[in-house]
């Protein structure tokens, strides 16, 4: 890791959420000044991202070290690239899901939007915090933060399934937090300095046996794992889709996943470190587990019929794609995995936007009532066909590129049966996708009201177009 | 002091003990318990803790004695065990 | 300031004495001077704390004037200042804000309630400071008559529960005594530093492991240890609410604190663990009431009843920390003092506020509560976060020590069933949460007509729930307050205080 | 409960019998509690206090903070029988 | 014999914690426990005062007029001190458990433990 | 003998011989604690008992006797006061807390005969107080203890 500069700048980053999560309920009277805060906070953070870029791009890392929390261990903040990468992503998709917020959240008169954008922005803030933690215990403080300000929007509904769909939200992520914390102050009994480094800090260490190193994996990659939503720690991700729209926007594509899977890469590539978990042989079980995972939730997507359902299982499906990158060890697949990252988050709340466009104007959530439904919003379907194009790989969009480098990857080290896998879920993704477009524009129903939301879902297909 | 004598007074505090809890009648009982207190302020005043005899007796023996037989005569005289 | 020691008590005793006739012949005094009291008794505490960390070194006081192995001396360390200046705020802010409920559940004797809360906090303070075996027990025992006497205050069950607490609390008490009888019968003193260095000289014996059984089963009793926790749950529920928010977060803190004493400053070291197996003891009652506690509280409905298991769960991580004995184990435990303290005190208040503002503690009658009563809610949240241990909550970084102390000595399943028993926590405790800020909703199984019932109740309340007035919310919100940033500053706490006292 | 009560009985007795055999025998002139601290009090009391009765003394001067706390227990008794038993003050 | 006398107190004192203990828990009568609590008590109180003799030595107070007092000559002191405090101590607790159960009484005409549970749960 | 007359003859002998009587032997415990068995608490509990002792005999009228609850109050919280006063005053003439050696009191040895040395007189204070204080808690407790119906019922309820 290159060079190692001072500053504010990551710092304040995740503080900017803060402030408009405190400026929220107050305003909560005036709602246009509420979520103009909101839009202008999600903009500033954005640029607060956007001034740290330069550094980042020269190999300097920016730096922030704030209270103690525990002796010799501070929080600190330091953005690097992978961080920035995950950063750039979660404050520009935040822009776009707070624009969209108004629109869905207006357009359903959404009890309590107060909380909503306060929690909301906390979970950002948490979130660019999770990107820039720069030791593990600062990770793991994100990471526990990420869960809690997260639970009021999956329970927002505040309806008895949204309320059984926040407790197994709260019992999965939990318990993969207390994993961390155990794994956390293992080490910091051990007096490891627990800062990420490219190729992992314990493999420094000479004197772990190896019950003591797959205990600390399987604590770390199942802390991770579990918000990462690998198979079997998955259950929670399609349960917590009874909330509002943006909020699975943020869980698909902004935060929560991401931090799980960015949480995966840090994880492997900078606490273990890939030569040691080449030679535990520890990636085949994390290749193994994703892999599985990447078929299965491809196929248990086609067997839903609420579309959300559907875009859920699928998240889980594109999840493994990211963790199995990563798992493969080799360059070309992690960059493929961090490309997939960004594209899938960028493409996922596309079609999370979508759905919740078609929400909002018809109230309509399975897939098989929605024949015809693009002659009647060809934006918004439009934009879905353009996404799910994208999320099949087909060649100008950015998931091509990054299935491309994974694929790629996966033959680079020599194992050819995930570049099939990848290959198969591909169709998969195809199978399961294109029918929705297809009944959209192909058949005919009954009318529908004329489509109305506008700015926010327009904006968003053009990035998804690379 | 007279071994023989200090054992059959720690026999008779281990009987009065064992009756004041055994007697189903309260104020037999409380009055058991009084009769203890008189016997532990002998033993301590043949060990030469006179000032302790003197407070077991004024204290243990009198005080509570007065204190329980006034709470006993306010309630049912039977106990259940 | 040579008499900073004594007036950590001073204060409490004088006011005790005035305060019951204040009761007599002016009522409108009794508050004022309850509160100057307790909180110039807190001033000194803070100020000990500020001279020893200062200094560096323990004050001590002899009182009448005669040296210690002859007379009584008071010790005021880094750890005895820290716990005294703990209990002291908190009960600072739990008097303040109990003043509503102490008026209406102690009418008409409201001069006797306050003379006895300070009984009750000089008889703790005097526990902590002093620095002799005997005057430990005589200043347990003024604790424990006042609280057996305020927890009576609440109606027919509370007078027995106060019955059973005190036939408890005095067998206890006794046993403390019995132990203290082992040891000054093999060392002739009864000066806790002149024990340690004349235990170190004596052979390892019979009399004294089985005096340090007795003293540890007796403060088992005191922090309610999980075989001899009975007296707690009810004691804890059916108190007045102004009482239980009082006694809960201190009392059986006090105890754990003279147990770290005795591991501490009574016992050579690795005694306790190697020639009694006191340690492992501790270790394997406080792991078991730290789950047993938990899962029992997610049974509860009453609110208070749900938190007094909780207390016992907490008090389980507490011996575990004690248990463990090693200096880290042992600061752990007193951060868990601190943070349970504020974390119990703000969580009783609550459950105070709520009876007097939605009139009910029933957890499933709290539905909606939330918005009607937002500070009171927002500072359950954040108790019940801070009782999980998610950072940087001041109760994430209790079980990190712990976590970390347990893992140095190779405890590896004290780990997990730390984390297991903060997970249950998570259960109970989220559940109130989903209660308060989500609609009434029938999610807790168990009939339509529980469901209907719980809304029509809710919708019942509606009108009359209101907030309750700032001087309830304000000493709540700061104790809150107190849990997140103490959690952040912990370091300091730790490296200036725990850490050179140990 | 009742078997509970009955094992911790039995425990304390036979715990207590086992414990005491490495205490000094009664009498035993050699105790350390009758030659560590004991005979400061008897051999000065004169000097310093000038009571002859020497559990007074200690009671009243050397130990005297414990006195002390025995007087508030007492006190604290009393109020404790008060607030349970006492007619409320109806002029508050 | 002389050995069974010096170590018999022990015994009995054992003895009567153990009748104690059973009182204050294994009773259900209310005044049986506060009984049991008594005896408890009163044990412990024996117990400091055997551990405060030693043969040939007298009752702790000085002839009048004594100069150079011998320790060995009195009991020791200190144990008595204790136990004067510790019997207050138990008279305070008895007169509370008292006040208690009085209440108790009128409250629910009983002073069994079961049945005023019984009487609660209901 | 009538009733009449036993009844006064029992009210003549409480009145005026046992509990004198009973009441005097705790002052001389009192006031002989310094030199003999005894000394505050024996001698509150044995005022005490002399009082509890005419009440269970002659029928309590503790609102017109002259040890009224409330007096049994004040006169409890003066003993307290006595002993945690002298203490403080140790400290205010410079000493520790109830070191007694620290308050002057010579000025006394011209009031009272004998040579009696600050500690013995701060001996007795504390004595003085512990059977003031132990006095007024006893009786107190005896006499709600012992009254048929002394409380109210409003407590009673759930």
């Amino acid at each position: 890791m290159g060079e190692v500069i001072s500053s504010p700048l990551p710092f304040l980053v995740v503080l900017a959420p803060l402030i408009v999560a405190a400026a929220a309920p107050m305003l909560g009277r005036w709602p246009n000044a509420r979520e103009g805060v909101s839009i202008a906070g999600a903009l500033a953070t954005l640029g607060l991202v956007a001034a740290l870029l330069p550094d980042a791009l020269e190999g300097k890392a920016a730096t922030a070290s704030l209270v103690e929390l525990s002796p010799g261990i501070e929080v600190t903040l330091r953005a690097d690239a992978a961080g920035m990468l995950f950063a750039l992503l979660a404050s520009f998709l935040w822009v776009l899901a707070a624009v969209y917020s108004i629109g869905y959240m207006r357009g359903l008169e959404e009890q309590k939007q107060s909380r909503f954008y306060a929690a909301f922005a906390l979970s950002v803030g948490a979130a660019l915090g999770v990107a820039f933690a720069a030791n593990l215990l600062t990770f793991v403080l994100f990471y526990e933060l990420l869960t809690l300000f997260t639970y009021p929007l999956v329970v927002h509904r505040e309806t008895p399934e949204a309320v059984r769909a926040g407790r197994k939200y709260l019992a999965y992520t939990l318990t993969g937090g207390l994993a961390l914390i155990g794994a956390a102050a293992w080490l910091a009994m051990l007096g490891v300095d627990a800062s990420f480094r490219a190729g992992g800090f314990l493999g420094e260490q000479r004197w772990w046996t190896d019950g003591q190193l797959w205990a600390l994996f399987f604590l770390l990659v199942g802390g991770v794992g579990v918000k990462a939503a690998v198979m079997p720690m998955h259950s929670w991700l399609p349960a917590a889709m009874v909330a509002p729209t943006p909020v699975s926007a943020l869980l698909h594509a902004v935060a929560v996943v991401k931090a799980g899977v960015f949480g995966m890469v840090r994880v492997l590539i900078f606490v273990f470190g890939a030569d040691l978990l080449r030679d535990m042989g520890a990636w085949q079980v994390i290749a193994a587990a994703s892999g599985a995972t990447l078929i299965l939730a491809s196929f248990l997507a086609l067997r839903h019929d609420n579309l959300k359902r559907r875009l859920a299982y699928s998240t889980i499906s594109h999840l493994s794609y990211i963790v199995l990158g990563v798992a493969l060890l080799g360059p070309l697949a992690l960059t493929g995995a961090l490309l997939h990252m960004v594209g899938h988050g960028v493409t996922k709340i596309t079609l999370f936007f979508c759905a919740g466009a078609i929400h909002v104007r018809t109230h309509r959530d399975q897939v098989s009532g929605m024949a015809g439904i693009g002659r009647q919003m060809p934006i918004t379907m439009g934009a879905f066909a353009l996404a799910s194009l994208s999320m099949v790989g087909i060649p100008p969009f950015i998931l091509f590129t990054s299935k491309w480098y994974l694929g790629w990857g996966a033959a680079e080290v020599g194992q050819q049966a995930f570049l099939i896998l990848y290959m198969v879920s591909g169709v998969l993704s195809a199978a399961y996708l294109f029918p929705i477009v297809i009944r959209a524009f192909g058949e005919r129903s009954p009318a529908f009201p004329r489509f109305g939301e506008a700015d926010a879902r327009m904006v968003v297909p053009i990035a998804s177009g690379e | 002091m007279i071994w023989q004598l200090e054992m059959a007074l720690y026999a008779l505090l281990l009987a009065a003990a064992v009756l004041a809890l055994w007697t189903r009648d309260l104020i037999a009982a409380v009055a058991t318990l009084t009769i203890y207190s008189f016997l532990a302020a002998t033993l301590m005043a043949l060990m030469g803790a006179v000032d302790v005899a003197l407070t077991e007796i004024a204290l243990g023996a009198g005080v509570t004695g007065v204190l329980f037989i006034g709470a006993v005569s306010l309630m049912k005289r039977r106990s259940v065990d | 300031m040579e008499h900073l020691p004594i007036l950590i008590p001073l204060p409490l005793l004088a006011a005790s004495l005035v305060v019951p006739l204040a009761g007599l012949w002016a009522p409108r005094a009794v508050f004022p001077l309850s509160v100057a009291a307790i909180a110039l008794s807190a001033a000194m505490s803070a100020l000990a704390l500020a001279e020893v960390v200062a200094e560096g070194e323990a004050l001590r006081y002899t009182l009448g004037g005669w040296a210690p192995p002859i007379g009584i001396e008071y010790v005021v360390d880094h750890v005895s200042a820290f716990v005294a200046a703990v209990i002291t705020s908190v009960a600072l802010m739990v008097v303040v804000a109990a003043r509503r409920a102490a008026a209406r559940e102690a009418a008409g004797r409201r001069g006797l309630f306050y003379a006895l809360v300070l009984l009750l906090l000089a008889g703790l303070t005097g526990m902590v400071v002093t620095g002799d075996l005997f005057n430990v027990f005589v200043f347990m025992e003024i604790s424990s008559l006042a609280a057996y006497a305020l927890v009576s205050l609440g109606g027919r069950a509370g007078m027995f529960a106060a019955y059973r607490y005190l036939i408890l609390g005095t067998v206890g008490g006794s046993f403390y005594l019995l132990g203290v009888a082992f040891l000054y019968f093999t060392t002739g003193t009864l000066n806790i530093a002149d024990t340690a260095r004349l235990l170190a000289e004596t052979e390892p014996n019979i009399s004294v492991a089985v005096g340090a059984a007795f003293i540890f089963a007796g403060l088992g009793v005191k922090m309610a240890l999980i075989p001899l926790h009975l007296w707690l749950p009810d004691a804890y529920t059916f108190a007045p609410s102004s009482v239980n928010s009082l006694i809960a977060p201190i009392m059986t803190k006090v105890g754990a604190y003279v147990m770290v004493r005795m591991f501490l400053s009574v016992f050579p070291e690795g005694y306790l663990t190697e020639e009694v197996p006191v340690s492992q003891a501790l270790i394997a009652l406080g792991l078991a009431g730290s789950v047993y506690g938990a899962y029992a509280a997610m049974g509860q409905r009453d609110l208070r009843r749900m938190l007094a298991y909780s207390s016992v769960s907490q008090l389980g991580l507490l011996a575990v920390g004690i248990g463990i004995a090693t200096p880290l184990g042992l600061a752990a435990a007193l951060l868990h003092v601190m943070n349970h303290a504020l974390m119990k005190g703000a969580l009783f208040l609550v459950a105070m506020s709520m009876r007097m503002g939605a009139g009910v503690s029933d957890v499933r009658m709290l539905a909606g509560v939330g918005r009607r009563m937002p500070v009171t809610s927002s500072v359950f949240a954040v108790g019940a976060v801070a009782m999980v241990g998610i950072p940087p909550t001041a109760g994430f970084f209790s079980k990190w020590y712990l976590s970390i102390a347990a893992i140095d000595e190779g405890l590896w399943f004290v780990l997990a069933v730390v984390l297991a028993s903060s997970l249950l926590s998570a259960v109970y405790l989220f559940r109130v949460i989903e209660r308060l800020y989500l609609a009434p909703a029938p999610v807790i199984a168990g009939g339509a007509d529980d469901g209907s019932e719980s809304d029509a109740a809710a919708s019942a309340q509606d009108g009359g729930v209101r907030e309750s007035p700032l001087d309830v919310t304000l000493p709540m919100a700061l104790l809150a307050l107190a849990a997140i940033v103490l959690g952040v500053l912990n370091v300091v706490v730790m490296e200036r205080v725990l850490e050179p006292g140990l | 409960m009742r078997l509970f009560a009955l094992a911790l009985a039995l425990g304390t007795a036979t715990l207590f019998i086992a414990a005491s055999v490495d205490l000094p025998d009664r009498g035993d002139p050699d105790a350390p509690a009758s030659n560590y601290v004991a005979p400061y009090y008897v051999e000065h009391v004169e000097e310093d206090i000038g009571v002859e009765n020497v559990v007074s003394a200690v009671l009243a001067d050397y130990r005297s903070y414990d006195t002390l706390g025995e007087t508030v227990v007492i006190f604290t008794a009393g109020l404790a029988v008060l607030l349970a038993l006492a007619r409320r003050e109806r002029h508050e | 014999m002389e050995e069974v006398a010096a170590r018999f107190p022990f015994w009995m004192i054992g003895a009567l914690l153990g009748v104690g203990v059973w009182g204050m828990l294994g009773k259900r009568s209310l005044v049986k426990k506060l009984i049991g609590l008594n005896i408890f008590q009163s044990a412990i109180i024996l117990f400091f005062i055997v551990g405060s003799m030693h043969t040939g030595a007298t009752v702790p107070i000085l002839w009048h007029g004594q100069h150079n007092p011998h320790a060995e000559d009195f009991v020791n002191p200190l144990p008595h001190v204790l136990m004067l405090t510790a019997i207050v101590v138990s008279v305070a607790i008895t007169a509370v458990a008292l006040a208690f159960m009085v209440r108790l009484h009128r409250a629910f005409g009983d002073l069994d433990e079961e049945r005023i549970l019984d009487e609660l749960r209901r | 003998m009538s009733e009449r007359h036993e009844s006064a003859l029992l009210h003549f002998m409480v009145r005026a011989v046992m509990t004198p009587a009973i009441m005097l032997y705790g002052l001389y415990v009192l006031v002989h604690g310094e030199l003999s068995p005894g000394g505050g608490f024996q001698a509150g509990a044995i005022l005490a008992a002399g009082l509890i002792l005419s009440w269970l005999t002659l029928g309590r009228k503790s609102e017109s006797s002259i040890f009224s609850r409330r007096t049994l109050i004040v006169v409890t919280v003066l003993g307290m006061v006595l002993y945690t006063g002298t203490g403080i005053l140790a400290m205010l003439f410079g000493g520790d807390y109830l070191d007694y050696g620290a308050i002057p009191l010579e000025w006394l040895d011209y009031a009272l005969p004998g040579e009696l040395t600050r500690r013995q007189m701060g001996v007795f204070g504390i004595e003085i107080g512990v059977a003031l204080a132990v006095f007024g808690t006893l009786s107190l407790a005896a006499d709600y203890l012992t009254a048929p119906r002394s409380g109210d019922e409003e407590g009673e309820e759930q």
